[in-house]
């Protein structure tokens, strides 16, 4: 197993799991397709009926499967399909970005965005502007970097240097 | 807070009525202001004419500069021309705007050390005028009446449109209520932000006389007494060209054409020649009555 | 740089009404059209518009100078995105634009109409497709060049050479009001300079140097 | 493979759609079906042109019986427009409609990328996903819920009138709440209707009137929504009736309690004149107005400014209808079914101060035209300007707030039929010249062309240009005095200055001001412009995204009489299939607890907006209410110990979607 962090290489692209509710940004999505607003072909988006069952490990999982961004998308404050889903989902965001910053993982990598039915304009705007910060930010990489923790926690170093050793052979 | 202040090159020759009325009133206003040192020319519409990055890439210099100079936070650079005000807020919006723009500008202002963060706020006097510093403010300081006095507001092009926000577009009024605030009546004028043929009256003078003709026979036919201005060349082509449109169209306007810090500067009794009255080709006929308590009478 | 000589072939009469009694032909074969004309002009003059335009003519409306103008506004934008370039480049309209911003702040569709009239006039002067000792771009380039040598520009010096350059015979025409303007110290005689202007030709010769793709 | 739900070997079925070139033409569909079938579990995966026409339905029907397919995938459009379709092929090819999972590669992917090998990436991802998502998806039944046959209409213009004409003729009760003192709308303001010409009024008062007689309608004027609660089938509506001081039951409409009002002549702006004329504080909108009753008006009563009137009004009343110290009044309804009917608004001219409207008094909306050219309008129909002269030129400006960046970008649809209508009326009262200045003329309708003709035939004139501006610069002789138009006439190509004694600015229409408070009462969706968004625009144009409410007539776009009415009538077909269907279904994606891991710490009870969680004190554990439970999923997130789980929304389904796409390779093996 490889403990070195992926160095962006010509070949890399971010690649970012959006979450986006069912009635407002995942609508927002589907009118910026039909307007053909064309845009950044990183995103991978998630449906859920509301951003209030955004659980954060979801979030957590993206990043520990190699997601290099986040991007959640709700209703705007106040328009929420379910009354006040989006104002869970904000207060978890929250916490959940306390947390990751913890971890040592940018801020830039998880954002919120509240998109309307509407605005499929934004949903354009919004993936374009993440994809430009996440590549000046380069790989996330957090698999390696948390098969690396684990085994330091383990303590099992000679384990990896034996793995690294049969690598090379 | 202190202004930071950019001449531009026609405040040093045709306009230096306007320099030395503006820094006058902005004395006797209690305004602080400072040249901004080492500025070069602001890249105007001439220069666009031959090459727009290179005139960005002066506009942004200045901008830097004013940035340096003032040290941290943000700074309100001061740029009464009209031109000068017009090509420097340009350049902020398109640098903002047009990441291409940004990077080629910045990429040459790198090559001698210079990096503009964007904290530089380009600012006309006019606004400064009427949104810093207040017009209730401004009416303290009157001295002279200029009661019954009618009074013309030429903003021209360039300072409402199209990247000024203090200001509409279509119907400005900063200058409206200053004449207001100072004793005078503004009259209702609908060429107001029309055209008075810029360069034109050099180049195609034909075409730029007519444009200022209108705009001084409109003023006469709703009686006014007084043209005021905020941009040099403005003023130049409706002042210096008035002998000429009279002789050429058979015109016989007389309006004298002032700044309008020159018609604060009277009002608030400042001495005729620390604004530069003496300049002027048509003088005003009111600014020698004082009016200690009592009506001004207008010739 | 107000007062510059006056070529007269470029003053202005009032229009006849009665057309010339002369049958001239006029057609336009396809093939004599530049196509992609349209979009290098829309993409040198932040012009992203420009294809959206849908000929309402509010520009012409708003002009105060389109009446002098061989081809109004409108038809200036139709032509650059047909690709008629030469009927535009040689057009008295982009030198009569006086940058009053009028249709840009008014145009339904947002085009940057100055813009792209500057756009037209850098093409017409690289390429030297404007009348001979035409004042318009003789000042262009005399201001352009004082500003690169000293950082700011001295408006009687660059009239002088100006009339030199194009009409000398004018500067006598003028000369009353020159005068009359230096009595009154409104023309200075002494030459405007910064002082770090090596520091400013180092800027302008990086974005010069930037170039190279023919874009400005 | 891991586990499946009902234990059995996911044999997995994976169709992509060409869309003809809409995904073909972006995703290389081929390399798709070809990659997804290596996936493990797929057992069959094919691309076709069509996935949602009849033989692609039936090609997921007969693979599912000749492979023993357990699971379908089919890669295509958007879920929200095509996942019905696709489960009921699945359902009739003998499976669970729940074993579906959709892939969106046209709107998420092929619509929105230009690169083909990156969206075939994309796609590949997506696909992946979805394959192992519905895996572990379950077999669900769905909701039925019960619909109450009663309707709410809000809105009562001519869309209104007309969808609660129709329901109420279907024989259902219908509740109709306007906010203004009469019903009517704009149209009850408008002269002369396009292209027929026949008087508005005459057409729409008998509706009105209809609808104040017919007894399965409720009509509350003066009346607005504050509160809506619930969900498709059981709505329950708060209705706030506004005091108008009068008991609407006792007044007749004699309106002898105006004559007697202190006040002798009209001293307020009469909103249905807009403007044009005055009224008292105590007054009829207008004499059709439905229902016949006066109002009084608070803000300009005298009693109520300073209570020191002698309310000569009361005494001239023999029916004792008059009450000063009426209270507003709160109903509450229970309805199944909604349609919004809230109209627009006109463009505010102020914003196109270019055009001098409100500081020339001869700069006239055409709305104020209207009522100018009106018999019963504040001049009695003769057309004299505010300074009391006719005109004798008239500039009718087309656009005016629309088709322009800088204020609306729409086109307003009725505005070049109308000013072609004010401008045969124009010249039929004053025998002016007309002018029209338009951008183009838009008479796409039945016989509108034909209006058009005739209009040329008048000798109007029609001047293609875009107005620039109306000053009162005169820069002729014959220019002082008039409103001075400047145009190119973009057929001459020429910039023309038109002297004119009248100018009709020809105002677009636009959302009404508090459309965003009505859809977020309502739960649905504006579209950019902030009309309310209809739920697709072609297929379902008076449904929205939420179940059981409709809309009909402007507040979904400009529109004309004739298109209002036509979507009237089918918001209300709508609306009759939900109710004479009895019930409707829902999506089975509800929340449940499973009660052996449900620790009882109440981190839910809290947080579920609709109160279907309680907590079962016996058993000292949470349980979720599945009628009361909308599906939100909120609850599910908050569990601490992932007691709750919701169908459709599982957490292994959403995992498994998260590690589809991401498909983490560690370095070392190789990649899929």
């Amino acid at each position: 197993m490889s403990h070195q962090p992926e160095k962006p290489t010509n070949g890399w692209e971010p690649r970012i799991i959006a979450f986006f509710c069912n009635w407002c940004t995942y609508t927002a999505a589907d009118l910026a397709g039909v307007s053909r607003l064309k845009h950044a072909s990183n995103i991978r988006i998630i449906r859920l009926m509301c951003s209030g069952r955004l659980d954060p490990q979801f979030i957590l999982e993206a990043f520990a499967k190699g997601a290099d961004g986040v991007l959640i998308g709700g209703c705007h404050p106040g328009d929420c399909h379910y009354i006040e889903g989006n104002y869970k989902a904000l207060r978890r965001f929250r916490m959940l970005k306390r947390l990751l910053h913890e971890m040592g993982i940018e801020d830039e990598r998880l954002r919120l965005e509240w998109i309307s039915a509407s605005e499929g304009e934004k949903v354009r705007s919004v993936v374009n502007d993440m994809v430009a910060k996440i590549k000046a930010l380069g790989p996330l990489a957090l698999p390696s970097k948390i098969a690396s923790w684990d085994e330091e926690i383990a303590g099992n170093q000679e384990l990896a240097l034996e793995k690294e050793e049969a690598q090379h052979a | 807070m202190k202004y930071l202040y950019y001449p531009g090159c026609s405040l040093r020759s045709t306009g230096r009525a306007y320099e030395e009325s503006m820094l006058a009133l902005f004395k006797a206003l209690e305004i602080p202001i400072e040249e901004l040192n080492d500025w070069n020319c602001c890249g105007a519409t001439a220069y666009v004419s031959i090459d727009e990055t290179e005139a960005f890439a002066l506009a942004a210099r200045n901008l830097e500069l004013a940035e340096n100079q003032a040290g941290n936070g943000t700074v309100d650079l001061v740029a009464p021309c009209s031109a000068c005000f017009l090509v420097l807020t340009k350049t902020q919006r398109y640098l903002s705007t047009y990441p291409e723009v940004s990077r080629k500008v910045n990429d040459a202002l790198k090559t001698v050390g210079l990096e503009y963060e964007g904290k530089t706020r380009v600012r006309h006097p006019v606004d400064v005028i009427v949104n810093d510093y207040g017009l209730d403010k401004v009416a303290k300081h009157v001295t002279r009446a200029l009661k019954g006095i009618k009074v013309a507001c030429y903003y021209g092009c360039q300072i409402v449109r199209p990247f000024a926000t203090f200001d509409h577009p279509h119907y400005p009024t900063s200058m409206d209520r200053i004449v207001k605030a100072i004793g005078a009546e503004p009259i209702d004028w609908p060429l107001k932000t029309r055209c008075c043929g810029g360069s034109l009256t050099g180049t195609i003078q034909e075409a730029g006389l007519r444009l200022s003709r209108a705009l001084l026979k409109e003023a006469e036919k709703r009686g006014a007494d007084v043209i005021i201005t905020c941009c040099p060349l403005c003023q130049h082509n409706l002042e210096c060209y008035q002998g000429r449109i009279n002789n050429k169209y058979e015109e016989t306007i007389d309006i004298p054409v002032l700044y309008f810090t020159q018609l604060m500067g009277i009002a608030m009794g400042i001495p005729e020649k620390e604004l530069g009255i003496q300049r002027l080709f048509r003088k005003p006929k009111f600014t020698s009555v004082s009016a200690k308590g009592g009506e001004a009478v207008h010739v | 740089m107000s007062i510059v000589p006056i070529i007269p072939s470029l003053l202005v009469k009032d229009s006849p009404a009665k057309v010339p009694r002369k049958i001239s032909r006029r057609i336009k074969f396809e093939s004599e059209l530049d196509l992609s004309f349209g979009e290098s002009v829309a993409e040198r003059a932040y012009g992203e518009n420009l294809l959206s335009c849908i000929q309402c003519g509010t520009c012409s409306a708003t002009c105060p100078l389109s009446h002098y103008m061989d081809y109004t506004p409108r038809r200036i934008i139709a032509m650059v995105r047909e690709g008629f370039k030469e009927e535009v480049l040689n057009s008295l309209t982009i030198w009569l634009c006086a940058s009053c911003y009028s249709c840009y702040v008014q145009c339904p569709r947002q085009i940057h109409i100055t813009d792209i009239m500057y756009a037209l006039k850098r093409e017409a002067i690289a390429r030297g497709g404007y009348p001979p000792r035409h004042p318009i771009p003789v000042l262009a380039r005399e201001f352009f060049s004082r500003v690169k040598r000293h950082g700011r520009n001295t408006e009687s010096f660059l009239l002088v050479s100006l009339y030199l350059k194009t009409n000398p015979f004018a500067m006598l025409k003028e000369a009353w009001l020159g005068t009359r303007l230096w009595l009154s110290g409104r023309l200075s005689l002494k030459t405007e300079s910064i002082k770090r202007k090596k520091e400013l030709r180092t800027i302008l010769n990086a974005v010069e140097a930037e170039k190279g793709d023919g874009h400005q | 493979m891991s586990k499946t739900n009902g234990h059995e070997i996911p044999r997995v079925g994976f169709y992509v759609c060409h869309c003809g070139h809409n995904i073909a033409g972006a995703i290389d569909v081929d390399a798709v079906a070809k990659y997804v079938a290596t996936l493990p579990g797929v057992v069959v995966s094919r691309d076709y042109k069509y996935m949602c026409s009849d033989p692609g339905q039936e090609l997921i029907e007969q693979d599912i019986k000749d492979h023993q397919l357990n699971r379908i995938v089919v890669a295509s459009c958007s879920p929200l427009l095509h996942e019905h379709t696709f489960r009921n092929a699945t359902e009739k090819g003998g499976l669970n409609p729940y074993f579906f999972q959709m892939v969106n590669i046209r709107e998420n992917v092929s619509w929105v990328n230009d690169n083909k090998a990156e969206a075939t990436e994309k796609a590949k991802d997506l696909a992946r996903a979805a394959v192992r998502r519905v895996i572990h998806h379950r077999s669900l039944e769905p909701k039925k819920v019960e619909i109450h046959p009663d309707v709410l209409i809000l809105g009562g213009g001519i869309a209104g009138i007309h969808a609660a004409l129709t329901l109420a003729n279907a024989g259902k009760k219908v509740y109709l709440v306007e906010r203004e003192a009469t019903i009517g709308g704009h149209m009850a303001k408008f002269d002369k209707t396009f292209p027929t010409l026949d008087c508005a009024a005459c057409i729409l008062t008998p509706k009105m009137s209809d609808v104040k007689n017919h007894p399965n309608i409720t009509l509350w004027t003066y009346s607005e929504v504050t509160n809506v609660e619930g969900f498709v089938g059981n709505y329950t509506v708060t209705v706030k009736r506004k005091p108008r001081y009068v008991i609407e039951e006792l007044c007749v409409g004699c309106m002898e309690c105006i004559d007697a009002c202190i006040y002798k002549e009209g001293k307020y702006p009469d909103e249905f004149n807009v403007g044009l004329s005055k009224r008292k504080p105590i007054y009829v909108p207008f004499p059709q107005a439905t229902p016949q009753v006066v109002v009084i008006d608070r803000e300009t009563c005298i009693d109520f400014k300073s209570g020191k009137c002698k309310k000569t009004c009361i005494e001239s009343c023999d029916r004792d209808a008059i009450d000063l110290k009426q209270q507003e009044k709160i109903e509450q309804i229970r309805v199944g079914t909604v349609i919004l009917a809230t109209g627009y608004q006109i463009f505010d001219a102020h914003r196109v101060p270019y055009y001098g409207y409100g500081k020339f008094p001869n700069v006239y909306t055409s709305l104020e035209v209207e009522r100018l050219v009106n018999a019963s309008g504040p001049t009695g129909g003769e057309l004299i300007l505010r300074d009391g002269a006719r005109p004798k030129t008239v500039g009718i400006i087309h656009c005016v707030g629309s088709r322009d960046k800088n204020t609306n970008r729409w086109c307003s649809r009725t505005c070049c039929m109308y000013a072609l209508k004010l401008a045969h009326l124009l010249k039929e009262h004053t025998d002016a010249e007309v002018y029209n200045f338009y951008i183009d003329i838009r008479a796409a309708g039945k016989t509108y062309e034909e209006f058009y003709d005739k209009l040329l035939d008048e000798n109007i004139h029609f001047i293609r240009g875009r107005v620039a501006e109306v000053t009162n610069w005169a820069a002729r002789p014959s220019e002082e005095g008039k409103l001075v138009i400047r145009v190119e006439d973009t057929m001459i190509g020429i910039v023309r200055r038109i002297p004119v004694d009248m100018v009709v600015l020809a105002v677009g229409m636009e959302p009404k001001s508090d459309a965003q408070e009505v859809r977020r009462l309502f739960n649905i969706s504006c579209s950019t412009e902030g009309f309310f968004l209809e739920r697709h625009p072609k297929l379902a144009p008076v449904d929205t995204f939420t179940d059981g409410i409709f809309i009909a007539g402007t507040c979904q776009g400009p529109k004309d009489i004739p298109d209002s009415v036509a979507q009237a009538g089918a918001a209300a077909a709508q609306a009759l299939m939900l109710i004479d269907s009895g019930s409707i279904e829902l999506e089975p994606n509800t929340a449940h607890v499973v009660q052996e891991e449900c620790s009882g710490c109440k981190s839910c009870l809290t947080i579920c907006p609709y109160h279907a969680l309680s907590r079962d004190e016996v058993k000292q554990k949470a349980t979720i209410n599945e009628a009361l439970c909308k599906g939100c999923g909120t609850c599910v997130a908050a569990c601490p110990s992932g007691a709750i789980k919701q169908n459709l929304f599982e957490d292994e389904e959403i995992f498994s979607e998260i590690d589809g796409m991401l498909d983490l390779q560690l370095v070392g093996t190789n990649k899929g």
